[in-house]
């Protein structure tokens, strides 16, 4: 078959300039030329800018993410497929994957954020594995930006459309307000899914002959160059012009899919599965074929349509939702179709996998596209683009001008609670099904969720972290700390970490400083992720997050999956019993630099440090998880909460806020201990504890045998009133209903 | 003056809704249906003197409210009533 | 006894139920498919939560349509029990095998949380091992949880002692920021004139292990198992 | 033949929707605003000879689905399009 594919009645000459329009340069467009020893059709120009994008080839990012580790012994399945799969014992496999949606969520914040849901949750049952768990990392502008509150509701309204209505709980997220995402919000959405090891699917085609199928909703004109032109370029006024690109998201035919892709594994007549994410059709078929080392053909002709006339490159491109395509069997087509059926839901034949590794798609009985397809996946360009640091690095500094510190530590306390970054953020999560499979033992609200696995005792716990503060300040550090976050907030409800899913958000990869920022951020994580044997077995990368080239500040969100031998020791992050103990942990000093103090005061005027981070040595924050975790198998705490936004300050006083009733915590502290630093400062890593009296001694011996420090002591009263040493005695209902109303308050609910 | 504000999901813009209706209406044994949009309807009282104060105040809060342009089409009509 | 759990497309909480019965209560419990019509022999049907048919349109309308729901109707007319969770509830009422109609929360929004309900009649086949005036935990989630019904047909609810449920504080006080969706007199679960059908939007599936949020659902499983043997 | 169905929340029956929609407007500026519901607008094709079948089977997709008597409000056109 050595005919070359044909143009089509109507479509514009293929050349040097289409090539441009469509986001490749000019070599780029030179080397298509010469993979397929002619000019491409305007079809398969078509392909190549959506393969060849930066969202589809990771042509700036691969080799760099290459350093991260990806290796271990529990590790399954790396980077590569779908998701990354994790062995957490008893037969189990959990599979998982961040992914950013931030584009389409900019331009159509409610479609936007529900399709990023719909789409992480397809790359895990694609994997055989049934969702159990969805996260999202939110980052918005600041509230006095005019489309902030409407943002923020539409995209929570998204994520909770979406993923309620597929049955899958949302049990944690983060969520950050700040002045340097007012023109480019990050959606990142987060899915873990379980599956039994001997049942997990692959996306690497295989029995030249095998049909291919086509199932889930038909294909229609949505999100045409999305993963192109949205993804993979910057903000301006045009974008606007780009909106018919908008894909509506279709939850329910999601979880119509999501039981029939999971009954239809257990056939054992999948050979291979991908969803249609983006570059849709393009990309699934392209790679299942390219993974296996093979070919495939597709007839067009029988591609199920929404509505007449798409044309190849259409049909091609959509980046319609809630779609799969698979690789049967040959001679068990029937046993998948009736799968299908019971659940209403199509499985068409459309081609089939060759054994000539080419990708050749017919349209009206003629080929259209005929492209040999190592090159045009495995082998599409790639860069190693200029890093180098800014000359001068400036922390982003919001354009407001700030207040003194108050000169009452217990008026900071109250003005940190307010914030919302700080503040309960429950008029969010409020808005998530998280209970829903009945896993759910610690749902938001805490450090780190935690579910328990059906069957066995063992459970799993998730968390979701960021701190772009720390990360404009220093990249490096900042990914370090971002790390470090999530592994002691799974560490802290009692789970061993051990996997990491990562989305890399930042700016335009084509300037020098956000490549510097990028490579410095994927070095942090490679470093953090080896100090807690962690690997990162899956993630997503986001470039071109600027507006009118301003980018945001580097924003690596790390997920981290933690296991816990036995659910039922999971720990609390709120004190459970008036008179415990209080132990105060640290691995070292709190700075204010990059803190939520620092971002609400005026800090240089009273010469406190907020430029530097501070060292971070990655063996006292591995010891001081395996001492949590220890501790908690061991049943000696009670609770543990780690300090973060606001500092020791705002941790003891969520500590106090158990759900079932408040309680009060006594400290007192040496005077040197009652600085702003002290109380307010951020940085790593410092755990509140609390446990009975008579565990008291053997926990202080464990946590000297770690050769970690207790930096202050106190206990747990009936009373629900805080009192921090000399400087801070509060209510702690009154500074609750701060924390509460907060956000409420802001967005103008009652 | 009373305003009907149709909104409907824009042409070739997925319409999960109406798929839904359609299948369920031919379950129902309503063969003859050929295709559902389900769109929203709503009903304002505007205090105006005008029709054409009314219809141009109609117009914008369609624009900034009422519709989303990127995925809904909508129209309009001004009565008495 | 045996329980019979209906599959809607769409339905979410079906699995879940069907593990609080099996796993937790050691009961009989079948899955039912909407496009069947048989219920298996089982003693208490039970329509699950969810989003049946992607709620769209109205809740529960397009579910109540199934060829199962047939047989529900016919079984409920016999006298036979009924209990709908959630969108279970929506479409007891679509079908009218319930007064009243069930709309959207009046803050607008999905709510996910624990509330406190009140047995406000505790001789029904649904709350008898409950004592009346007794507090339960549950979980809500939904977004279309306000009950609603006309004046004449509300106060014969009333009279009758249809309202088996009502949102209360955590102290047992009747507040309205108790009340998580706007239902009409605070109602969280209603019974039918014959008190075989019962719809209810709190979840007490999701409440049947003290380390999962608590088990106080059990006292309406209990009081079925109790009324059917 | 093109049917479109009207539904809208019967008259007092609490329509939280309409008065969100009405504080919005509000919040805009649009004061001159007096009331707003919100409804459904439903667009059905209908393969049908006679306006008359039409119409007597919109009237019954009304009743057996569309709306609920309970709460809402219906009504239709027929017409050719
Ligand atoms: N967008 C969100 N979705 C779900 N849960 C959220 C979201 N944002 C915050 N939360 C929950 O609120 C709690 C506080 O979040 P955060 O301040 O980020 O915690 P921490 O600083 O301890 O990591 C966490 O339990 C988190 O899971
Ligand atoms: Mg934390």
């Amino acid at each position: 078959m050595n005919s070359d594919p044909v143009s089509l009645p109507g479509e514009p000459a293929v050349d040097l300039n289409l090539g441009i329009a469509h986001g490749l340069t000019p070599e780029e467009f030179d080397h298509i030329k010469k993979i397929l020893g002619r000019i491409p059709t305007y079809t398969e120009l078509g392909v190549f800018s959506v393969m060849w994008s930066e969202h589809c080839s990771y042509k700036s990012s691969r080799r760099h993410l290459k350093m991260m580790p990806s290796r271990g012994p529990r590790v399954v399945q790396g980077p590569g497929e779908n998701a990354g799969a994790i062995d957490i014992g008893d037969g189990w496999l959990a599979v998982f994957k961040i992914e950013s949606h931030n584009h389409p969520s900019f331009v159509e914040p409610y479609q936007g954020a529900a399709t990023g849901v719909g789409g992480i949750l397809r790359d895990i049952f694609t994997m055989g594995a049934r969702p159990i768990a969805n996260m999202d990392s939110l980052k918005f502008g600041s509230f006095d930006h005019p489309r902030t509150k409407y943002l923020l509701a539409s995209v929570v309204g998204g994520i909770g459309g979406y993923g309620n209505c597929v049955g899958v709980p949302t049990v944690a997220g983060e969520t950050m307000f700040d002045p340097a995402y007012n023109g480019n919000i990050l959606v990142n959405a987060f899915c873990l899914g379980l599956v039994r090891r001997e049942d997990l699917l692959s996306a690497r085609a295989s029995g030249v002959g095998n049909p291919v199928l086509y199932v889930g909703s038909a294909t229609g004109r949505d999100g045409i160059h999305g993963a192109s032109l949205l993804a993979s370029a910057e903000f301006d006024a045009e974008s606007e012009s780009k909106r018919p690109t908008v894909q509506v998201g279709d939850p329910f035919t999601e979880k119509l899919l999501i039981e029939a892709c999971l009954e239809a594994a257990r056939t054992g007549a999948i050979v291979a599965i991908q969803d249609m994410g983006a570059a849709g059709l393009t990309s699934s078929s392209s790679e299942m074929a390219g993974r296996g080392g093979l070919g495939i053909e597709l007839d067009l002709d029988r591609v199920p349509l929404r509505e007449a006339g798409l044309t190849p490159y259409e049909i091609l491109l959509s980046e319609s939702q809630e779609r799969m395509l698979i690789v049967a069997d040959r001679g068990r087509v029937d046993e998948l179709q009736r799968v299908f059926a019971k659940w209403d839901l199509h499985a068409v034949e459309i081609g089939r996998i060759t054994d000539d590794q080419n990708w050749r798609i017919r349209f009206g009985g003629r080929i259209v596209a005929d492209i040999p397809i190592a090159p045009l996946s495995d082998d599409a360009p790639m860069y190693d683009r200029p890093a180098a640091p800014p000359a001068d690095p400036q922390p982003i500094e919001s354009s407001h001008p700030k207040p003194p510190p108050p000169s009452r530590a217990g008026d900071a306390l109250r003005t940190l609670l307010a914030s919302p970054n700080i503040a309960s953020k429950r008029w969010i999560f409020r808005q998530y099904d998280s209970i829903v499979q009945s896993n759910t033992v610690a749902g938001p609200g805490g450090d780190a969720a935690v579910l328990r696995i059906k069957g066995v005792r063992r459970g799993l716990a998730l968390t979701v972290d960021s701190n772009p503060r720390a990360c404009a300040i220093d990249p490096y550090l900042g990914a370090v700390a971002t790390v470090c976050e999530a592994a002691i907030n799974v560490a802290c409800a009692g789970a061993r970490p051990v996997g990491i899913t990562n989305c890399l958000n930042y700016g335009n990869p084509e300037r020098p400083e956000i490549m510097w920022q990028f490579i410095r951020g994927v070095e942090g994580i490679r470093d953090a992720a080896i100090a807690f044997a962690a690997p990162v077995v899956s993630g997503n990368v986001s470039f071109y997050n600027e507006t009118e080239g301003r980018a945001i500040p580097p924003t690596p969100t790390i997920a981290m999956v933690g296991l816990l031998e036995d659910f039922t020791a999971a720990v609390t992050h709120f004190f459970t019993h008036a008179g415990d103990q209080v132990l105060v942990v640290r691995t070292n000093s709190p700075r204010l630099a990059g803190s939520e103090y620092a971002a609400q005061f005026r800090c240089d005027d009273r010469g406190l440090d907020s430029r530097g981070l501070g060292s971070i040595d990655l063996s006292y924050e591995r010891a001081l998880a395996e001492m949590l975790v220890d501790a908690a198998q061991a049943g000696l705490i009670r609770s543990a909460h780690d300090v973060s936004g606001g500092g020791l300050a705002v941790a003891l006083t969520e500590a106090c806020f158990n759900p079932g009733g408040a309680l009060g915590a006594e400290f007192s502290l040496p005077s040197e201990f009652e600085t702003a630093v002290e109380l307010f400062g951020e940085g790593r890593s410092t755990i509140v504890l609390s446990a009975a009296a008579e565990n008291i001694g053997q926990l202080r011996q464990l946590i000297g045998a770690a050769g970690l420090k207790i930096v202050a002591s106190g206990r747990v009263t009936e009373l629900p009133r805080l009192k921090i040493g000399s400087v801070i005695d509060e209510d702690v209902l009154a500074l609750r209903e701060i924390y509460e109303r907060a956000l409420p308050g802001r967005i103008g609910e009652p | 003056m009373q305003v009907k504000v149709f909104i409907t999901p824009r042409k070739g813009i997925l319409d999960p809704q109406g798929r839904a209706v359609e299948q369920a209406l031919k379950t129902l044994g309503f063969n003859q249906i050929a295709d559902v949009r389900v769109g929203r309807y709503i009903v304002l009282e505007v205090a105006g003197a005008s029709a054409a104060g009314v219809r141009e105040a109609a117009k914008k809060m369609c624009e900034q409210l009422l519709a989303n342009p990127l995925i809904e089409d909508y129209r309009f009509e001004v009565g008495a009533e | 006894m045996k329980w019979g759990v209906v599959s809607f497309p769409g339905s979410l909480d079906d699995r879940d139920t069907l593990y609080a019965l099996r796993e937790v209560m050691g009961q009989d419990a079948i899955p039912l498919w909407h496009k069947d019509e048989s219920l298996g022999g089982a003693r208490c049907i039970v329509l699950p939560g969810g989003f049946s048919y992607g709620d769209y349109l109205r809740c529960g309308a397009i579910a109540r349509c199934s060829p199962i729901m047939r047989s529900v109707v016919r079984f409920a007319n016999d006298g036979g029990l009924v209990m709908g969770i959630c969108n279970g509830f929506q479409i007891l009422c679509e079908a009218h095998l319930l007064p009243g109609a069930l709309t959207r929360n009046r803050s607008l929004s999905f709510i996910c949380e624990q509330v406190t309900v009140r047995v406000a009649n505790a001789h029904t086949a649904f709350t008898r091992s409950a004592r009346k005036g007794a507090l339960l935990r549950l979980p809500i989630k939904h977004g279309e949880g306000l009950y609603t019904a006309f004046d004449d047909e509300l106060s014969a609810i009333e009279e009758r002692g249809q309202v088996l449920l009502r949102y209360v504080a955590p102290d047992g006080s009747a507040r309205d920021e108790a009340n998580p969706n706007g239902s009409i007199n605070a109602i969280a679960g209603v019974a039918n004139e014959r008190f075989n059908v019962f719809g209810l939007m709190p979840h007490p599936e999701h409440a049947i292990e003290p380390r999962l949020g608590g088990d106080d659902g059990l006292a309406i499983f209990r009081s079925i198992i109790e009324s059917a043997a």
